[in-house]
C-alpha cells in the first residue's frame, strides 16, 4: 500500500500540522512516512502546500508531480492541483471560498464543509481537524487510535489539554462529507 | 522529525562540543532545535548564535585549535562567506564540520532547494590547493548517521568535512533512529593547543609558512591526504544496477527522486539503475568507470545546471555516453520528468 | 654612604641599534659602537660605564629584550 | 669594583623573559611590537600561568608572533581573532585567552568580530597594537591614520572627506556593555613600559573575574612605514598621535572613566 497526498490552502489554516499528524499517525501504525513542506514565504501567510507520502515500503521520492489524494482548502489551490489527481483518485476540497467546484470525472471527489462546522462549534482552530476526519472516512487505512496517538506526539505536552477536543472534530469530520 | 532537526539531534548525541550558526533558510531549525532542546544543559556543549557566518566558521576554528569537535551549518550564501575559514582549517590541519543545506544561487537566489554548489563544495570551497570530505544525506536517517560520521573522518584526517544537503532533505520530515549517544571526549590530541604541559613543548597551529620549500612540502603532505581519501573513503549506493542498460547518476534529494523514475521506468520494461555517490569526494569515479564498460549510457540528475556530470564524465572517459537532466534555481525535479528526459536522450530513435 | 653600581649586557649579535635605550637612561651610559654585527646594524654598548646604576631603564624599553641589567651596592 | 663583579648571577636584576625563544624578533629596529611582545611574556611568566594560556596572533607585522612565545599560540585568520578567542574561552573557560592584534586586523576587517565579541562579555584579553599604518604590506592607511598623515595610499595626506577620520576603536568597544576593562598605553619610555605592565596584567587578571572583555591599546611607533628613525618615531608619536589617541584608561571595572 502507498498513499501519497498533497495538502493545499494558505498559511494559517493548519495545512502543514494537518499533513504532520498524518505522518505521525502513519508512524504510529509502523508505516513509512514521509512530510515534505513547501517551505519559505508560504509559512508567512501566503499560499502553502505539503506532501505526504505513507507505505508498507521505503519511501522513495519525497516530491510528487500526481497524488492518490488531494485536499484542497481554497480556490488557487483547486486551480493548481485537481488535475495532479491520479485517474481513479480522491479529490477532498473545502466548499468555503470555493468559487469553481472539480469538473473531473474520472476521480473521486469529496465536499467536507469544515469551516462552516467549525464556526457553528465556535472552534475555528479545529478546522483542520475536521478536515482530517473527513480524510480517514473516505481512506480508511489508519486506525483513529493511531491519529489520537500521534496527535499526543505532534502537540507539545502544553496544548495536550486540547487533545478532546480535536478527537470529537475528528469525529465530526468523519460524519460530514458529502459527494456533489 | 525535520532533516534539519534530526541532524541537530544527532549532534548532541554525538557528544559535539560547539556548534556555532547564523540563521538562514532553510537550516534555521538546526540552531534553533540545538537552543530549544537546551543542548548545553544536556551535554554542556557549547551553542553560540554568532553574528556572521564569517564568525562562525573562525569560531569552529578556534575550538578546533582546542582539538574539540566543533561544527557549524549554513545555507549557500553563508557557506560562500565561510570559505576563507574552510581554508584555514585544511591549512592548519583542523577537524570541523560544516553543514550546507542548500539553496539556489547565484547571489541571494531563493530559498529554494538545489545542488548548485556541488562545485563549491567538491572543486573550491576556498583559496589553495585543499579539498574537503564531501558527505551527500539522501534521507532525513542521514541526516542524523552523517554527524557522527563526519566527525570521525574529520579527526582521522584533520581536514574539514562536509554534508552537502539541500532544502528538501533539510525540511522534509521521516522515520529515524538516532544515533546511540556518545560521550563528550576528555581527552584531547596531542596537537590541540590547550596549554603548553609542563616540561614539553609548547605548541602552535598555523597554515602559515613563509619558506616555500617548507610550504611545498606541507602543501605534499596534504595532497597524500587527500591521495589516501580517495583510496579508503569512497561511499556509493547501487538501487537496480545489476542488469542495467542505463545509469541514473544522482545524489541527495536527486537521488530519491531519481529513484522513483527508475520503479517508473522498470515497470515499463526499461533496465535502468540507480548510482548514488554519498561521498562527492572523493567520487566513486572507479566504480562509475567499471559500470561504464558495460552499460549504454549515463544520465546525470541533478538540481543544477550540471556539475556533478563533470566528475561522471572524467570517469567515463570516452567509453559511454554522459547526458544531463536538470531543474534549477529553486526548481525540484518530479519523477515523471526525469522518465521523460531519459526516454528523450535514449529511447527515441533518433536521439541526439 | 653605599653607593648602586650598575652594569649591562647587550647581546650585540641580536641589537639592532634603535637607540631607544640611549636615549631612555638617564645617566647617557649607552652609546652606540663603531662596528657593525652580523646583522649590519651599530649596536648600543656601555660608553660610560662607570656611570651606570642598574636602573634597568634600558632593558625594559628595548624592544629587542637584548640587554641585560645587573646591579650592586658598594659598600 | 670591577665591572666583571657586577655582572654576576646573583645581581641580574633585568633580563628577557624565559617564555621567550631565543630568536631575534622580526620587527624593524625600535618597533614597539617588540617591546609589547617582551611585556606579555614578562606578564605571563610572573604569573606563572604559561600552562594556561593560549594567544592568538593575527595577520600583519605580529602574524610571526608564535614564533617567540614558549607557551601555546594559534594563528587567526585576518581580523577573526576574536571570534577564534571566543570559541577556545567557551571550550575551555579555565584557560587565559588573549589576541594580539593590529590597527587593520582589528578596526577595518575585523570590526564585526570584535565589537560582538566585546559585547558578549568574553571573558578574553584583546590587545590591540595602534600604529595609524599598515606595516606589514608596506605603510598603507590604516583606520586610525592621522587626519594629513601621508601614507602609501594617502600621498597627499588623509583627507576626511574621502577617507573619514582616524578611528577611534577603543573608545567604540568601551561604551559596550561587554567591555570591562579599555586603556589605552604606549611602550616608547621606561615610564610608560611600567604603566603598559600593569595594564596587560590587569587585563588577564580580568578573565577570573568573568566580569567581561579587557581591551588594551597600545599606540605604536612604524618608523619604517612612518620613515623615520625610532628615537624620532617616538618623538613624532608624542607629538601627533598622542592628542588624538591619548594615554590611559577608558574604562574600568565596567564604568566609562569620565575625561576633562
Amino acid at each position: 500500500m502507498t498513499e501519497e497526498i498533497i495538502i493545499a490552502g494558505f498559511g494559517g489554516q493548519g495545512v502543514l500540522s494537518m499533513g504532520k499528524m498524518l505522518a505521525y499517525s502513519a508512524i504510529m501504525q509502523h508505516l513509512e512516512a514521509c512530510w515534505m513542506p513547501a517551505y519559505g514565504p508560504e509559512m508567512r501567510g501566503g499560499t502553502c502546500n505539503v506532501m505526504v507520502s505513507i507505505s508498507h515500503d521505503k519511501i522513495s521520492s519525497p516530491v510528487l508531480r500526481c497524488f492518490d489524494t488531494a485536499i484542497i482548502l481554497n480556490q488557487p489551490s483547486m486551480d493548481k492541483f485537481e488535475s495532479a489527481v491520479k485517474p481513479g483518485g480522491v479529490l477532498m476540497y473545502d466548499p468555503n471560498g470555493i468559487t469553481r467546484t472539480p469538473t473531473r470525472k474520472d476521480i473521486r471527489i469529496f465536499a467536507v464543509s469544515a469551516t462552516e462546522e467549525a464556526t457553528r462549534m465556535n472552534e475555528p482552530r479545529i478546522f483542520n481537524m475536521i478536515v482530517l476526519g473527513a480524510y480517514l472516512s473516505v481512506k480508511p487505512f489508519l486506525g483513529l487510535d493511531h491519529v489520537v496517538e500521534g496527535l499526543r506526539k505532534s502537540l507539545p505536552p502544553r496544548n495536550h489539554k486540547l487533545i478532546p477536543l480535536n478527537e470529537k472534530a475528528l469525529r465530526v469530520g468523519m460524519g460530514l462529507i458529502t459527494q456533489p | 522529525m525535520k532533516g534539519n532537526e534530526a541532524l541537530a539531534e544527532a549532534a548532541i548525541r554525538t557528544g559535539v562540543d560547539a556548534f556555532f550558526g547564523y540563521p538562514i533558510t532553510p537550516q534555521s531549525e538546526v540552531l534553533e532545535y540545538l537552543l530549544q532542546e537546551d543542548a548545553q544543559k544536556r551535554t554542556g556543549m557549547v551553542v553560540l548564535q554568532t553574528e556572521s557566518e564569517t564568525a562562525s566558521i573562525n569560531m569552529v576554528y578556534g575550538a578546533a585549535c582546542a582539538g574539540r569537535r566543533a561544527m557549524t551549518s549554513s545555507s549557500s550564501p553563508g557557506i560562500s562567506l565561510m570559505s576563507e575559514g574552510i581554508s584555514y582549517l585544511a591549512g592548519a590541519e583542523l577537524p570541523g564540520v560544516i553543514v550546507n543545506v542548500a539553496r539556489g544561487g547565484p547571489g541571494l537566489g531563493t530559498i529554494q532547494p538545489a545542488q548548485s554548489d556541488y562545485f563549491q563544495a567538491t572543486k573550491a570551497p576556498g583559496h589553495g590547493d585543499f579539498r574537503q570530505l564531501v558527505l551527500a544525506p539522501a534521507s532525513v536517517q542521514e541526516m542524523a548517521d552523517f554527524i557522527p560520521l563526519a566527525f570521525d573522518l574529520a579527526f582521522k584526517y584533520r581536514n574539514p568535512v562536509m554534508i552537502l544537503s539541500d532544502g528538501v532533505i533539510g525540511q522534509m520530515m521521516e522515520k529515524v533512529y538516532l544515533p546511540e549517544p556518545r560521550p563528550r571526549m576528555t581527552e584531547f590530541p596531542e596537537w590541540a593547543t590547550i596549554g603548553k604541559k609542563p616540561g614539553k613543548e609548547r605548541k602552535r597551529i598555523t597554515s602559515l609558512n613563509l619558506i616555500p620549500l617548507e610550504h611545498e612540502k606541507h602543501n605534499q603532505k596534504l595532497q597524500a591526504k587527500y591521495r589516501q581519501m580517495e583510496a579508503e573513503e569512497i561511499r556509493y549506493e547501487e538501487y537496480l544496477c545489476q542488469d542495467a542498460e542505463y545509469i541514473m547518476v544522482a545524489y541527495g534529494a536527486s537521488a530519491r527522486i531519481a529513484s522513483r523514475a527508475v520503479e517508473m521506468a522498470r515497470a515499463k520494461g526499461i533496465r535502468v539503475g540507480l548510482f548514488r555517490p554519498v561521498t562527492l569526494f572523493p567520487f566513486p569515479a572507479p566504480q562509475i568507470e567499471a559500470l561504464s564498460l558495460r552499460v549504454k549510457g549515463f544520465l546525470s540528475i541533478e538540481m543544477s545546471a550540471g556539475q556533478m556530470i563533470e566528475d561522471i564524465r572524467l570517469a567515463v572517459g570516452k567509453n559511454q555516453r554522459v547526458e544531463h537532466f536538470g531543474r534549477y534555481g529553486g526548481l525540484v525535479h518530479v519523477p515523471e520528468e526525469i522518465l521523460e528526459a531519459f526516454e528523450r536522450f535514449y529511447m527515441e530513435p533518433h536521439g541526439h | 654612604m653605599a653607593k648602586v653600581r650598575g652594569a649591562i649586557v647587550v647581546d650585540t649579535e641580536q641589537c639592532k641599534g634603535c637607540q631607544v635605550c640611549k636615549v631612555s637612561c638617564p645617566q647617557q651610559v649607552i652609546g652606540m659602537s663603531g662596528t657593525v654585527n652580523g646583522k649590519g646594524y651599530y649596536y648600543a654598548y656601555m660608553e660610560h660605564p662607570e656611570a651606570c646604576t642598574g636602573c634597568s631603564n634600558c632593558g625594559i624599553v628595548c624592544p629587542d629584550g637584548v640587554i641585560t641589567v645587573y646591579r650592586v651596592k658598594e659598600a | 669594583m670591577d665591572i666583571k663583579d657586577i655582572i654576576r648571577p646573583e645581581n641580574r636584576v633585568y633580563k628577557k623573559s624565559d617564555l621567550l625563544y631565543d630568536t631575534t624578533f622580526n620587527f624593524c629596529p625600535g618597533c614597539g611590537h617588540g617591546t609589547i611582545v617582551r611585556l606579555i611574556a614578562e606578564v605571563v611568566q610572573e604569573m606563572g600561568i604559561e600552562h594556561e594560556v593560549i594567544g592568538i596572533s593575527p595577520i600583519g607585522c605580529s602574524v610571526l608572533l608564535y614564533d617567540f612565545f614558549r607557551f601555546d599560540v594559534i594563528n587567526a585568520s585576518h581580523g577573526r581573532a576574536a571570534a577564534a578567542a571566543t570559541a577556545l574561552k567557551r571550550v575551555m573557560p579555565d584557560r587565559y585567552i588573549f589576541s594580539y592584534q593590529g590597527d587593520g586586523d582589528i578596526a577595518a576587517i575585523g570590526t564585526s568580530e570584535t565589537i560582538h565579541t566585546c559585547n558578549r562579555g568574553e571573558n578574553i584579553t584583546i590587545f590591540f597594537i595602534n600604529n595609524a599604518i599598515y606595516g606589514m604590506t608596506g605603510g598603507q592607511m590604516a583606520p586610525t591614520t592621522l587626519t594629513g598623515m601621508k601614507t602609501s595610499t594617502t600621498p597627499g595626506g588623509r583627507l576626511t572627506q574621502e577617507s573619514g577620520f582616524p578611528l577611534h576603536f577603543t573608545e567604540m568597544l568601551a561604551s559596550l556593555d561587554g567591555t570591562y576593562y579599555a586603556t589605552r598605553q604606549a611602550v616608547h619610555t621606561p615610564a610608560a613600559v611600567r604603566k603598559a605592565k600593569k595594564a596587560i596584567r590587569l587585563s588577564l587578571e580580568n578573565q577570573k573575574l568573568e566580569r567581561g572583555t579587557s581591551v588594551v591599546e597600545f599606540v605604536s611607533n612604524c618608523n619604517s612605514g612612518w620613515r623615520m628613525e625610532p628615537v624620532a618615531s617616538n618623538q613624532w608619536m608624542e607629538e601627533h598621535m598622542f592628542p588624538v589617541f591619548p594615554l590611559g584608561d577608558i574604562k574600568c571595572e565596567g564604568k566609562l572613566i569620565q575625561r576633562s
